[in-house]
């Protein structure tokens, strides 16, 4: 059961590129979060704009017992509601409702963990890589983006011994190219009997990418998918992506509730 | 002072006048973990048509100020798997469920009604012949008197249901699209649905929507609703529900004086999904504040000395 | 690069497609010392009957979600002391002055085009038949096919100067109206004039406005608007002037781009009285980005795909 | 000429009663104002409400070298608009378009000043007296709320040397009852031989109730009236006030640019 939370910035550090980590408290909603999960998200204090906006929940944030406190969201300046975010100041008042989704599923060891990110598609990794850490699981993240300045948060990774490796377009950092050429290559390299997972979060052309990658070698996979999105419970069908039916035809699924995280086969990519 | 929020709409008794309406509360069941059903005066499920429908491919909704457009198509799971899958679910939350009834020909409308007549628990056909978002059907009917009384007619010849035929706001005259449902022996009318409206993506020069064109809703339709309600109430006799842009308590209660026997709330549930409960509260304190023992003596109470 | 901001609106050459809308601009001589009004593509003026009239007691405005309604009731000078008193300074300052025309006959109507046919200055007559604010009149004609049909065509026998129907948006089928209009010879139509529409003061249980109704201006209104627009380029072949929302550089690109080949602005203009430079720099970045020469180019390049 | 100041919040004061007095940065538009003017005001970083909302000019700051900096608002909260004034936190930022209006006529010695305030209604004259004490001008200020809430900033006007009265309904200050009830005992006793004008601001009854009395006894009275504006500029028509004409009839007035200040005796009351 999601509820909605009035939750109060703590802190929003911004970083380069437009993107900015804003720190909320909400303990009761944290409390509740999973791995993958989305919380929609609307100023207080504004009436425009009118709908809330999804963003995954990045950090779990715990207060000084461990108990939850509240949580973080990656943020992209993009338009009007992305931009009050980018604006908020500490003490600023946003409803949240959530925690929403299906989340990840979360592997268990011996099965690897690889987690494909692009961009703000970085959000989700942050909760699922303690995740998995603290069960065990050997985890690789591997984040692409076009610029050295799409990448970032990198440390909150290596924190929980995850093994990182960055591309970029112009080859400002790590590799050039596309995230998928190191994936890639890291999947012709992996040999059979090493079961691995892929999850991945970024723009839909990746997750395409991803997710035809890890079919081709026959590896599982998970990709959170991004729609706009109405009411983020169900009510509105407006989130809609095309997926597989086991009769061989296809359907159009609410990724609010059926996802945002989908099995990567089972989307019926245009 | 305990203030008394039942309203009567024809031959049914609702609980309270706030109703949910159809396409935005999925088919009730999605809410069932936030919302109590039972304690809304009707929960409105989506339209069905007789068979599954696909809907349109996203984007399907585009935010506009104080509003939305949408294109959803109707996608839905048909008359039938909506009988099977979900009204026992709704039969055991309590709530009283009343379906959006959709058809491309007036037999299909028919079809339908019958299946929902010979269902447990339902307690109302709304008849939707006001989709702006389909090419068939809908508002074909509802944009034409004729086709109005054509669809009500036939369906209150098939059902025993109170039906209540939902309007289109996209016509010059809306009360007499109330008249003509009225005549054709229509329980209540339920208005407005949606505008058709556009939005462009003026970077691409394309529809932001891959429909084109969608319906508007959301608080800035309010002012045009409120008016079409209370010409529509001025004119009929039966009771009219009132739909548009209702966020507030306050706006619950613009509709009721306008001439609403009770209201539907859409985009609004997107936004605020516990929405209800402060709906509730906001018209008993009315009431109390007032000193108004039953909302229904609201129904209509307009002042309009210096109106025209 | 230097892009070209003028239009051809039917024989009038416009110097840019940006023109203020009628009762959002008093008679553009209160707006002098605010903007250049040379620089505007058009001034049209507040309605203007042939005597002088009161206009409806205030409250006349109030404020809606994106909105506003109003209810002014065309208080106005009259057409002859419009004339005497305000085209001196209008033609000084050499604005380009469109006069929205106002009658409660057809008589009216075209007795007020033969006075401002005779009067130098005036570059062309807006036919106001949608005004929802008066009882005789306007909306009349507005709301009936043959209404509009005779009150066009008897103002074109009267008189040379380009001649646009304003439309009323509170129809069925705009677009039929548009057709018509173009039959009985107009050179352009404009679109859309206010919505009819209503707020209550709940407390009190009145209408906000003390006429009762309004019209709804605003963002709110303007996904409608984009739409009727775009029905009625598809249709007729004389220029649409589009109108309604308008607050940005973007929304006027959305009215062009949808078939408008000049628009007005309204309400915006009450927020802000500096955004017609805002407008102007931000058509010109836009096009100078898109390697558009001419603003006339994006006219109607809507790309309906899969639109409907 | 008005201008669109983007004005700096520097301060925002509380005080009892759902009133608070904002202090704006915005030199040239202070550098324009007379006392009576006002400006229309809107948030700039909220596309809610549309309209602006009419204020006016309560103090004109100055900066220490004593050239015009800012000015400040004196606003009670009632709806929206008023409520973002309230809540506003010094850095926020709000257009305001102005100066704008008639402003009040300033009269010379001997003529005296009689400045007749209710509620909000005080927020002109907080202008008025220092212009008319520079003057020469001997100046009194009746003012009148409901209750002593109502009733503040009296040390602005004392210290320019105003003569002030006070009345409550409920007697908690001053005199108990309206301000008419001071100010008709003022008029009964001055003699006719002291040339006085009467300004009043505040509630439309008190206004009429003010020029009523003036006309009574023969003291000329301007009035700052309140209206719905839609624009300020005289655009739109919706800020009219019936006035009389030469002709014995009536007609209505705009009163963003033929007011606010309007003369008592050419009002037509209703
Ligand atoms: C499940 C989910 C999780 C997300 N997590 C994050 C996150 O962690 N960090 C982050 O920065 N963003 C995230 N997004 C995307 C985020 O919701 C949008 O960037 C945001 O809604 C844009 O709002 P806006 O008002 O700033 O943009 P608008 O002004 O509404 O539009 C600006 C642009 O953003 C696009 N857009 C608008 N809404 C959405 C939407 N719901 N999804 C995708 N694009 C949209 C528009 O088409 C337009 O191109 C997520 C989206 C989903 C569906
Ligand atoms: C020339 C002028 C000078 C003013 N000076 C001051 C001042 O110095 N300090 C101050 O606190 N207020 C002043 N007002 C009144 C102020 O403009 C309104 O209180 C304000 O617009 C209310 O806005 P809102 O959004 O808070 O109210 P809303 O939410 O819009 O409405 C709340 C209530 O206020 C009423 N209201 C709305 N707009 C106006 C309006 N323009 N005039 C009168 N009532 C209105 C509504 O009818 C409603 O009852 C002045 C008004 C005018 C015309
Ligand atoms: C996403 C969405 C889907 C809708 N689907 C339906 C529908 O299936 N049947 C129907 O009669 N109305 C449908 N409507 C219209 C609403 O029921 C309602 O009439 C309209 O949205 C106005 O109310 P609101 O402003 O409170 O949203 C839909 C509206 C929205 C926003
Ligand atoms: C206060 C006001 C007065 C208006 N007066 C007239 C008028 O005299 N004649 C007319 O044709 N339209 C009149 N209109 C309609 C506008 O010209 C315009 O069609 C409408 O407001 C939609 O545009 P907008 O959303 O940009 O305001 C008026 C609108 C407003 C808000
Ligand atoms: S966002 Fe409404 S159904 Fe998914
Ligand atoms: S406020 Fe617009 S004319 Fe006065």
């Amino acid at each position: 059961m999601p509820v909605d939370a009035e939750a109060v910035v703590v802190s929003n550090t911004r970083l380069p590129g437009g993107y900015s980590v804003l720190e909320f408290r909400a303990p009761e909603l944290a409390a509740l979060a999973e791995p993958g999960q989305f919380v929609m998200v609307r100023a207080s204090r504004c009436d425009a704009p009118l709908l809330r906006r999804p963003y995954s929940i990045f950090d779990l944030v715990r207060d000084p017992d461990g108990r939850p406190a509240g949580f973080t969201l990656l943020n992209k300046r993009v338009g009007v509601g992305s931009g009050l975010l980018y604006d908020a100041a500490p003490g600023a008042h946003f409803c949240c409702l959530g925690p929403l989704g299906r989340p990840f599923t979360l592997v268990a060891p011996p099965v690897e963990a690889w987690m494909v990110a692009g961009g703000v598609g970085l959000a989700p990794f942050a909760t699922l890589a303690p995740a998995l850490a603290a069960r065990g699981v050997a985890t690789t993240l591997f984040y692409g983006g076009r610029t050295s300045a799409d990448i970032f948060c990198l440390d909150r990774f290596e924190r929980h011994g995850v093994r990182v490796v960055t591309a970029t377009e112009d080859g400002s950092l790590g590799e050039r190219g596309r995230v998928t050429v190191p994936l890639q290559a890291a999947l012709e390299a992996v040999p059979p009997e090493r079961a691995v997972m892929v999850y991945a979060c970024g723009p839909e052309p990746m997750l395409k990418a991803v997710a035809d990658l890890a079919t081709r070698f026959g590896r599982p996979s998970e990709v959170s998918m991004e729609r706009h999105m109405g009411c983020g419970l169900g009510g509105c069908y407006s989130c809609v992506v095309r997926v597989k039916t086991q009769d061989g035809g296809s359907r159009y699924a609410r990724t609010c509730i059926e996802g945002p995280v989908l099995r990567g086969d089972e989307v019926l990519w245009e | 002072m305990g203030v008394d929020l039942s309203v009567q709409l024809g031959p049914l008794r609702l609980k309270t006048p706030l109703m949910s309406a159809s396409g935005c509360f999925g088919y009730g069941v999605e809410y069932a973990g936030v919302v109590d059903l039972a304690s809304l005066g009707a929960v409105v499920v989506k339209g069905l048509f007789l068979n599954e429908r696909d809907g349109h491919p996203p984007p399907r909704i585009v935010e506009t100020p104080s509003g939305m457009l949408n294109a959803i198509g109707l996608q839905g799971i048909g008359v039938h798997r909506f009988v099977r899958e979900k009204m026992p679910e709704l039969r055991q939350l309590g709530a009283t469920v009343i379906v959006n009834v959709c058809g491309t020909t007036v037999d299909e409308y028919v079809e339908v009604s019958k299946v929902l007549s010979d269902t447990e628990g339902v307690a109302a056909l709304e008849l939707n012949i006001s989709c702006p978002n389909i090419k068939e059907g809908g508002i074909s009917f509802g944009c034409s008197l004729a086709g109005t009384r054509r669809v009500v007619s036939a369906v209150r010849r098939a059902t025993r249901l109170p039906i209540i035929p939902k309007l289109t706001p996209n016509v010059t005259d809306v009360a007499s699209f109330a008249a003509a449902a009225e005549e054709a022996g229509a329980d209540a009318v339920s208005l407005v649905n949606t505008f058709l409206a556009m939005a462009i993506d003026v970077e691409a020069r394309r529809p932001k929507l891959s429909n084109g064109m969608g319906g508007l809703s959301g608080p800035a339709i309010r002012p045009i609703a409120v008016r079409m309600v209370y010409e529509c109430a001025r004119l009929v006799k039966i009771p009219v529900i009132g739909i548009g842009g209702i966020v507030s308590a306050a706006d619950v209660l613009e509709f009721l004086i306008a001439g609403a026997t009770a209201v539907q709330v859409g985009t609004a549930n997107f936004v605020d999904p516990f929405i209800w409960g402060k709906l509730e509260a906001g018209l008993r304190s009315y009431l109390e504040r007032h000193g108004i023992p039953r909302v229904a003596d609201l129904v209509g109470s307009l002042q309009t000395g210096s109106a025209r």
